[in-house]
């Protein structure tokens, strides 16, 4: 399955702005992480304005698709992907990790049907999305599917094969678990500190349907969800391998764990942004909405 | 403790199963490779297809508890307490409590009485580890009658629940019409000198131990709080603030549990002598159950020891 | 908050690591994903051969830590205090106390200024659930130099201690000689109206709060009990028999932790009026610092507040 | 390699006398596991009896091979291969699960270097191997070796694969787990409750050799371990997958959960003893020391 030029082109721009917004969110916030964000940009965009069906309108529609977002850190890009979606007012972002705003790790209570669970622990994520995919079962409900977005750090955790081995006994097929192999963990290259390969045969092994694609590539992701969605219902879960590259998009972020947990100051926001326009062949385009001589009394960084 | 119900707590457990099933269609129950210990199996061959089994993996049945009643079900994800309280833990508290999700777990295999599996088995912090979760309930029942009147309150109270269920023949306090209220004590015995405060099976034991005082002339009000969290801060201080004095027991640690609760409330508004009933700070040896009660001075002749010592500080 | 040491917390507790590894040849680091947020990546440089990286897998981690001590090193497990008190604890409690090994644990980030990651990274339980098993000692320092002290000391402890490190540079108060006991505390201002009983960074909270007070007209004893487990009764018995009340504070949930276990030892002895100060029971929001400290009610106005309300309910 | 003729007497005299003990321990401490103890009589024999370096009159000697029994409940064939083996006197085990005796649950205070860790909770054992040894590489010793015993249900805990994952990072060669794939847990079958399989897929995937064997074959448990230890040196730890019988020895307990804990009473023990006697060849004997009529009030079983 291929992407028609016009749905390329929308879900390109769509990933762009996703970074953006991340990082706008992280400045703003003071605290929040881009390389986790940025790997998965292309990932989200597909999922929320193609291959998932949601009704921001109604967000708990009863047959929408589910998503959980396991590497819960990640919550700048999925809470971009929301407010794109039109779950809330844009407006909303400026108040990441804000008392009352939008919470540093997903929430379920910060965007009821966009936030499914609560997150922060990695390594949860997974036996959520298996109790969600097992109750859509009980309900008779073919439709829906529930997705999980992993961390391939996340991996290292035992409470994933927990759940691994709990979905291939249950046979759910009507959930689908997108690992974000983005090869690097909070504080160096995955194969450094604790090494996963061979990751497929893993999964493998593990009883899963496993697929392995280029996930900054939109339209290998999507042909791996469809197909995932729509050809590989045999009884088994699936697994969609997603070779990324953390911080993708920004130079100096990119597989560089210094920028894992980092908030920028203004002035390197603004460079990233433009930095980002020009990668992604937009017109340069740096911060307005920041007053940079801003200067809260709080933590930069976030380490 | 010859006069115990000949029924186990845990068969109780099973009843209450039933009869909740039987009510609650959105009902289910989770196990990790204990239902026939915990006599969950009942339930199993009533209601196969609302039985899941996680294998032994505590974590992923809390998680996948979660999920399950993200979708609107009503999960009693089931293991021994110590698992619940110590292997799960993370789960409980991020994807269950801090979501606020209707959850019911109950605790089985609590304190003491535990076969002769030894520490790893015997749960005695489990209340402590509970109680510092916001946002959910805990309970700990006296009998059999007091369980089922806790199962049936845990399905009205949205949200996270967990209650213990000893592996135990307790003596029963109450009637099969017996109500259970969150946050309500209940005094069974009026008295003058001290007031002995009990949660669990340990109320039981209070009561024979007010006995033994009587014969040494000395007058308890004995109380039951089966509601550890929240408490019944207005019970406490009414009963404590007329005898002067007052002793906590339960079936668990000394540490942070029913008996902290307790003394918060007491010491907000009225301090006293208190003393608490318990495991003092030690892991629980194999050996049989009356000896361990002994060995940990928690036999009813204990509380009425350490009721005489209040007793005797407030006179001074 | 503006006179606070410039060296924040974590960077004292890297150096105190490369202090005790150039003394112990037997004393190894083990980590979990996480060095450089908790300092531990000056160890590592200094002594690469003796630090561990186990990866985003805490249970492993600490079971691993577990063998170690068997073979005779003292390891230093170290996450988030959340992840060691939440997802590890089963391992900590079996593996490590129930079989009394020298493991050294290090919890980060504990209590509410803690970047702002939110509820799951802001520990709040974790001194109730440590406190909650055997053979365990627990300790949380005022300072970088009570952190110092407490490091050497837990070298010298054989078996499982439990630390705290802030993610905060607190303000000294004490010297580079000052020297840490388990089960003693230090009365830092003296005084006749309340006790104010302080555990961690909170006891400087209390130092502000006893000049609040002081200006108000009233004398506040300032005490800090670094040691939580095992606790100074003797210390809180002395200062509370002569106040009449005392305030607890801690960087923490009050449910379960030092507050409780500064009760048992009052109400033991001396039951007086007391409140305690720190997380009310609710799960902790992204937010700034000092935004969460006053939400929280956590501020030496809070302490200063609570005192004055014990002050009164001794004089009716 | 095979064992000698005396060897494998010697051995398979040993595994039964462990069957033998195991079920005077449970019926007199009236509280224990059967099945899982039956299940790895062989292997036990093996490693006690042959291929282990210990020195029981210098139990903690440096040298020694370390064995971590991560099924804590088996303790009954462990206490009694100790207590074979020299590290107490026998009528030790009759004070199995008695205040200050043996505890339910292996205790590394009751058996000093025989008893190597604490236990209890499953899945937990694989990483305290793991730190031993590592251990044993920082102090430079080249000849020990850590066995660790798993039971097949316990491998649905997560941690057994963070552990497996670490010390395939670690090139844990010195490690040599062992599984006892009795094909049951506690409350039923294995492939019932939570399926495992394809057992040996998964520890290839998480870098492990991996051998199987049929676990109440003595030269194949011989050999496997033989070439664990001598031949696969490759920097992988090693696996061995014993297919095994729960409750192997006694018709009733065999495969059969009702017997996964459960204290017979004293009859019972009787036939059983008579039954294993004929099983394994020899003499009919019955248990002596049991005073059938005593009735302590405690609990039988122990689910
Ligand atoms: C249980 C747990 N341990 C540690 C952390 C701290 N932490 C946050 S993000 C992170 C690294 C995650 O790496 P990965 O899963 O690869 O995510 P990504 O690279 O996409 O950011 C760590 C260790 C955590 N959130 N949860
Ligand atoms: C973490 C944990 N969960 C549950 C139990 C209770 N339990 C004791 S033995 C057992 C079954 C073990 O099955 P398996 O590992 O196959 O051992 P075996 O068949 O050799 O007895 C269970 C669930 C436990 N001890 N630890
Ligand atoms: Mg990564
Ligand atoms: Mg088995």
């Amino acid at each position: 399955m291929e992407l028609n030029d016009k749905d390329f082109e929308r879900l390109e721009e769509i990933a762009y702005k996703i970074r953006r917004l991340s990082i706008e969110m992280i400045t703003y916030g003071k605290w929040g992480h881009i390389g986790g964000s940025f790997s998965m940009a292309e990932i989200l965009s597909v999922l929320y304005f193609k291959e998932m069906k949601v009704f921001p309108d109604d967000p708990l529609h009863e047959s929408r698709d589910r998503l959980i977002l396991s590497k819960a850190h990640g919550s700048p890009a999925l809470y971009a992907a929301l407010a794109l979606r039109g779950y809330y007012d844009k407006e909303e972002i400026y108040r990441y990790c804000e008392i009352n705003g939008l919470e540093g790790h997903t929430h379920i209570a910060c965007v009821p049907g966009g936030i499914e669970a609560s997150g922060g622990p990695l390594g949860m994520g997974l036996s959520v999305s298996a109790g969600i995919a097992l109750g859509l079962r009980r309900k008779e409900n073919p439709r829906s599917r529930v997705y999980c977005i992993l961390g391939d750090g996340e991996t290292n955790e035992g409470n994933v094969w927990e759940a691994a081995m709990s979905a291939s006994h249950y046979h759910l097929d009507n959930l689908i678990c997108i690992v974000d192999y983005n090869k690097a963990m909070a504080k160096g290259l995955i194969w450094e500190l604790m090494g996963i390969e061979p990751f497929y045969d893993k999964w493998k092994a593990f009883g899963w349907n496993v697929q392995e694609v280029d996930g900054h590539n939109l339209n290998e992701v999507y042909g791996a969800l469809y197909k995932a969605r729509w050809v590989l219902a045999n009884g088994k879960p699936n697994v969609v391998i997603a070779h990324t590259v953390k911080g993708k998009g920004v130079e100096r972020a990119e597989f560089n764990y210094k920028w894992h947990t980092h908030a920028p100051d203004p002035v390197t926001a603004d460079a990233m942004l433009r930095e980002l326009s020009i990668t992604y062949g937009r017109e340069p385009l740096g911060y307005s909405k920041l007053n940079i001589k801003e200067n809260k009394h709080t933590f930069y960084g976030g380490e | 403790m010859e006069e115990n119900s000949s029924i186990e707590m845990r068969d109780a457990f099973a009843e209450a199963l039933l009869e909740i099933g039987g009510n609650y269609e959105n009902m289910i129950f989770l196990d990790a490779d204990l239902h026939t210990s915990t006599k969950a199996s009942m339930f199993k061959k009533r209601y196969p297809e609302r039985f899941y089994q996680f294998g032994i993996a505590e974590q992923n049945m809390f998680g996948a508890a979660a999920g399950l009643a993200i979708e609107g079900f009503i999960p009693f994800p089931s293991t021994f307490a110590v698992f619940a309280s110590r292997r799960a833990l993370d789960q409980i508290s991020i994807s269950i409590c801090y979501a606020n999700l209707n959850v019911k777990i109950p605790g089985s295999y609590v304190g003491v009485p535990t076969s002769r599996a030894g520490a790893s088995h015997n749960s005695i912090e489990d209340i402590a580890i509970m109680r510092s979760m916001p946002n959910i309930k805990i309970a700990d029942p006296a009998s059999n009658n007091d369980l089922k009147a806790i199962m049936r309150a845990a399905m009205e109270t949205p949200g996270p629940v967990y209650f213990r269920v000893a592996r135990y023949a307790a003596k029963e306090l109450f009637g099969s019409d017996h109500k259970f209220t969150w946050g309500k004590g209940k005094v069974l015995k009026e008295g003058l000198d001290v007031t002995l405060l009990g949660t669990g099976i340990m109320t039981a034991f209070c009561l024979e131990a007010s006995e033994l005082l009587a014969r040494d002339g000395f007058s308890a009000e004995v109380v039951h709080l089966g509601s550890i969290k929240p408490v019944d801060r207005q019970c406490i201080i009414d009963s404590v603030s007329k005898t002067g004095c007052a002793i906590t027991a339960e079936n668990a640690s000394v540490i942070g549990g029913f008996g902290d609760a307790v003394l918060e409330a007491v010491s907000d508004e009225c301090p006293v002598y208190l003393k608490k009933i318990g495991v003092r700070d030690r892991f629980i040896e194999s050996g049989g159950m009356d000896e361990l009660f002994t060995l940990h001075q928690m036999q009813p002749v204990d509380i009425a020891n350490a009721a005489i010592a209040v007793i005797n500080s407030k006179k001074k």
